[in-house]
């Protein structure tokens, strides 16, 4: 069986079954692969090359530190491959998003207007929560289709704040 | 020596303070909400008391309960940590009323250094430099003609302030009025007294502390200085001591005032008296922290003292055994802060249960931690979540020493400010020592982004635990636990 | 500087030279046996090879593997740690034949420290003190007469030898000959050498010994002592630094004899000369360990040298950059062998799976430890599993701290040496600094029996968890693990 | 429910059910124990008094660590300890012990001979393992019925070495 691995906009095809190695994107390499005893710490040999990885099942997804550094992975075999291709092309990237608060908090400002057309990254809500003011970002590029909130508004976790199509 | 503490605090603090209690014999009482039933520091003490619901304002900021329960327990000190009631006069008022020892200044110290115009006084009136400004009550008209005098940009800030709050910067003459009234209704909203004072607005400097020690029998000494200047939104991210702004002559004048200032205050215990320093090597007194520091362990790493012992053999009567040819700074000291915050997405908290934890150690590591797996990390309190301390010989064995520490912490379920802290111990800016107050804000930036084989060796590791899962469940029915792999793949074998 | 280390060696010993590698920005290369592919010192290091079976002789001593090892890895220098094959001088020479730098002192340093008769009289050439004895090969005959001379006791010694092996003590001048002929046969059997030679055998001594380090440009310096004398059958238990019988005076004295001695034995790098002491401060050289130390960690926190990264930075050519007038000692510092053993049963190996482990932390506490949860302790190698060192102002101090960071250091699996060093720091002989080399075998009993309090909790809390399953057999299938318990009982609530 | 609690030669006497609180020894107390999130750690609050335990179980057997002190605990409910009573009574204090090796090792010493009557805690064999010598003690008195090595034998982990009466 071989696997597709996305992270981020990167792909990886790995073979694990090539004969006497793993393949990684058609390289070969010798691979010694243990768990640490029913914890989520793994070892890895790459060739001799020893690196740790700490690794964390959400769903579908890994979360996965190799040395500290955090990846978000996702692995489709060939078959569930070719099937979600078809449903979710560009799924991402459009549609309605609804931006919900990620804690309890005060609204401190809105600097967005409904119809403002927004670049990703974008500043969309300040939220005061403890000591600090949080700046709440825009995911992707779009067009602002709803405010709920105005400052001074407190706000529950998960409450939905703005809107974008 | 006391016989039983009730340490009024939580997270690593509370375990620090109890530690310390623990080595010197002394019983200790914790306190704790119900969001913190499973705590370290409810495990690491003798006794245990609720007092109330998760919010602060319900549980450790409830000064009739934690008398109350200090009183049960037959407490004799309390030991109020950094935070919370730490820097309020009326709990050590409380305290004391109560016939229990408060491990800290009295409270009319508190008192006299938490109103900033009166500090600033105080200082100017030992011959400590203050920065230019004007700390009368006076109308606006006579501030902005002051305003003039001392030069643009000033500061606005509020007399009875902290914080942050009612502060505001004006550029120009043009925008002094204006700001003045905003600046008026924002302290009395914030603090209920309207009053104001001007400072020149300083650019460039550094944020320097000293420590000192005071006894009740009048000696005071101070500790050596730590550098605080890697801040954001006036939190610190990471302190270190010595300063490498600071020499001898300059350690010797800074520490000279900061212990005149202490001595004028009547001030007895532990505290900081915290400066700016600017590129010229002036320094002027800013404010005075009436507690133990978040930061205390850096200067414990390079002058051996520990400050919490002292704080409670001082609370306990005792002269300082210390004098201050005895202060002797060896190597160097760094901390990082560790937050449970999102570094690339604007330090927003971070929340969840930790599950799986991996610390540093070894040569020259200090941990300072209420961590545990299966901790919640909620938004209840403070996001800071452990104190990772290094010492070396030189500054720079301490940071390779901080850079390997980190690279050895490993925390699963919240994001932390550790990628952070990695990438200040790599800017050349921090290694040089050229940094100021505003670098972290205005010169750092984080972005994403691990190196190439980390990414590839993360993929290999999804796909192999994907396959194994899929042939696993051939055989035995799936369950969600990542675990019991070993897997392996030799072309040949060593 | 190299760019790459071969670390020979594995458990705490290798993690705390890697360590110092990383710190140093040098790439690390481990070396495994087919017991430890999971070891925290293969996860640790940059690379990792398999060099063969668990027994040592089948990998950490086969010398052919790790040079082919360090060849094909190009590492640039091996470090041997401390066992296996550190004091091996063909170890040396092959690892030097391959053109590979030895983190040790040259082969040559090895071999004549390593045959005792030509180290003391190398000892005795530069005027240093050596206990009583006939150094010269004589005839049994003779070797009788002089022990007349020398008076009862006298302790018989193989020459070649090492580890208490053909040692013998001979209490009169009756049993002279035959000890004799039977420590000859067993000098033969263990060392290929039958040669023997005769010391008065001292009594009340304690064993203390001196760190040196010396570079290839003649420089040599002492690092002060350490204290040693806890023992039991010559395996060290708990050392410290500074000891309490040696002063100023005494230092220097003992110090430069020490570092007389490597100066005539043309040492390089790391090295430690053993000496006893007498109760009238008499020493005397013993012996000399040409290598890194098991207890070196208590040197490097009283005088802040990093002594692995010394021996990095000599082998690699440098001059020492530290004069003898720069070390310093501050504090205290104390180590206690954690080993896998049962002190209340004979100190019998105990060995199995670590299933759970916390770890002490905070203020002046130091682990070094190849621990880790789901480790299996084996029989394959040394005992020792972690090493617990700390720091404080003063020798009590640093008492009260190792009892604090020993009540923290939790291991579940295998029973453990932790309940001996508590007693050990408990104990009033210890504390009052009065001991020798047979305090713990003569003196010191390991009696069963915690406290009654803790006793009841242990039985309320298996009581409850019993209860707990009971109730959950009810409703789900009931497994091996014992988790998930919530369960509170209150009379009242606060 | 109502358990017997042994540990060593005490006996603890808990009921959980009591009104309100938990009963030791017919003594009330408040408890509150809690589980530190599906780990072997539990933290127990008795009138307010904190404790720290590690707990592993072995079969019927707790192995409970308190702030560090070890303690092999066993639990009976009431039923079963009246079953057990019938059948073990004594069974402990008699009948055939096989010393098996704890250890692979080599015999140094055996200071015991076939007959000989021995008290708890003699000596019965000494084996080297690694690089120390070890003692193996009689668990209990008893009269010595064979002993299998004789010094300088290899013995491999498990194997019996002297059997006693």
């Amino acid at each position: 069986m071989k696997y597709t691995v996305l992270i981020g906009e990167r792909t990886y095809e790995i073979n694990p079954d090539a004969n006497h190695t793993v393949e990684i994107n058609g390289e070969p390499h010798r691979v010694d692969f243990r768990n640490i005893e029913g914890s989520a710490f793994y070892s890895i040999l790459i060739d001799n090359r020893s690196w740790q990885a700490l690794v964390k099942r959400e769903g579908d997804e890994y979360r996965i530190s190799i040395d500290g550094e955090m990846y978000v992975v996702n692995v489709q075999d060939e078959r569930t491959r070719k099937i979600q291709k078809g449903l979710s092309k560009g799924a991402a990237a459009s549609g309605e998003f609804a931006l919900k608060a990620p804690m309890p908090g005060l609204v401190r400002s809105v600097p967005v207007q409904v119809g403002q057309e927004v670049p990703q990254g974008q500043g969309l809500i300040i939220l005061e929560a403890m000591k600090m003011e949080n700046e709440l970002r825009a995911p992707r590029a779009g067009t602002i289709k709803e405010v709920r909130v105005k400052p001074g508004d407190a706000v529950e976790l998960g409450q939905t704040l703005v809107v974008m199509l | 020596m006391f016989k039983k503490i009730l340490v009024a605090n939580r997270g690593e603090i509370a375990v620090r303070i109890l530690r310390a209690c623990r080595e010197l014999g002394v019983e200790t009482v914790a306190v704790y909400s119900d969001a913190d039933r499973n705590a370290l520091h409810v495990r690491y003490a003798d006794e245990a008391y609720n007092i109330g619901p998760a919010p602060a304002r319900e549980s450790y900021l409830r000064i009739d309960r934690i008398i109350e329960i200090a009183l049960r327990a037959k407490a004799d000190a309390i030991h109020p940590g950094y935070g919370f009631l730490a820097e309020n006069p009326q709990f050590a008022r409380a305290v004391t009323a109560a016939d229990i020892a408060f491990i800290g200044p009295p409270a009319s110290a508190i008192q006299a250094m938490g109103n900033k115009v009166a500090a600033r006084k105080l200082a100017m009136r030992v011959g400590a430099p203050v920065i230019p400004g004007v700390y009368d009550t006076l109308d606006d008209f006579a501030i902005v003609q002051a305003a003039d005098e001392i030069g643009y940009p000033v500061m606005i800030k509020a007399a009875a302030g902290g914080g942050g709050k009612g502060m505001r910067r004006v550029d120009s003459s043009d925008a002094m009025l204006s700001s003045l009234a905003r600046a008026h209704s924002e302290a009395a909203a914030a603090f209920g007294d309207d009053s104001v004072y001007i400072e020149k607005a300083l650019t460039g400097v550094r944020h320097i502390e000293f420590q000192i020690l005071a006894d009740n029998k009048g000696n005071v000494i101070h500790l050596g200085e730590r550098e605080c200047s890697l801040q954001r939104r006036h939190q610190k991210l990471v302190e270190e001591a010595p300063s490498v702004v600071v020499d001898e002559k300059m350690r010797a004048a800074m520490g000279s005032a900061a212990v005149n200032i202490a001595r004028a205050a009547n001030y007895v215990n532990a505290g900081t008296l915290e400066f700016l320093v600017d590129k010229d090597s002036n320094f002027y007194f800013l404010e005075m922290n009436t507690r133990l520091q978040v930061e205390h362990p850096v200067t414990e790493l390079v002058t051996g003292v520990d400050i919490v012992k002292e704080q409670i053999r001082i609370a306990s009567g005792r002269p300082l055994s210390l004098r201050q040819e005895n202060i002797i700074m060896r190597g160097w000291a760094i901390e990082c802060r560790v937050t449970a915050e999102d570094p690339f997405n604007g330090f927003l908290p971070s929340t969840g249960k930790i599950t799986n934890l991996q610390e540093p150690t070894g040569p020259g590591v200090r941990l300072e931690t209420g961590l545990y797996e299966g901790m919640e990390v909620s938004l209840f309190y403070d996001p800071l979540i452990a104190k990772l301390c290094v010492w070396g010989e030189t500054r720079a064995a301490a940071i390779v020493r901080m850079r390997r520490a980190l690279s050895e912490f490993q925390i699963m379920g919240v994001s932390t400010s550790i990628p952070f802290h990695q990438k200040i111990m790599e800017s050349t800016n921090f290694i040089g020592g050229h940094f100021d107050t505003r670098f972290v804000e205005e010169k750092f930036e984080m972005k994403h982004g691990g190196s190439e084989d980390k990414e590839r060796v993360a993929a290999l590791v999804g796909a192999l635990l994907t396959h194994e899962r899929r042939q696993t469940a051939l055989t035995i029915p799936p369950t969600n636990t990542v675990s019991g792999s070993s897997w392996r793949k030799h072309g040949w074998k060593t």
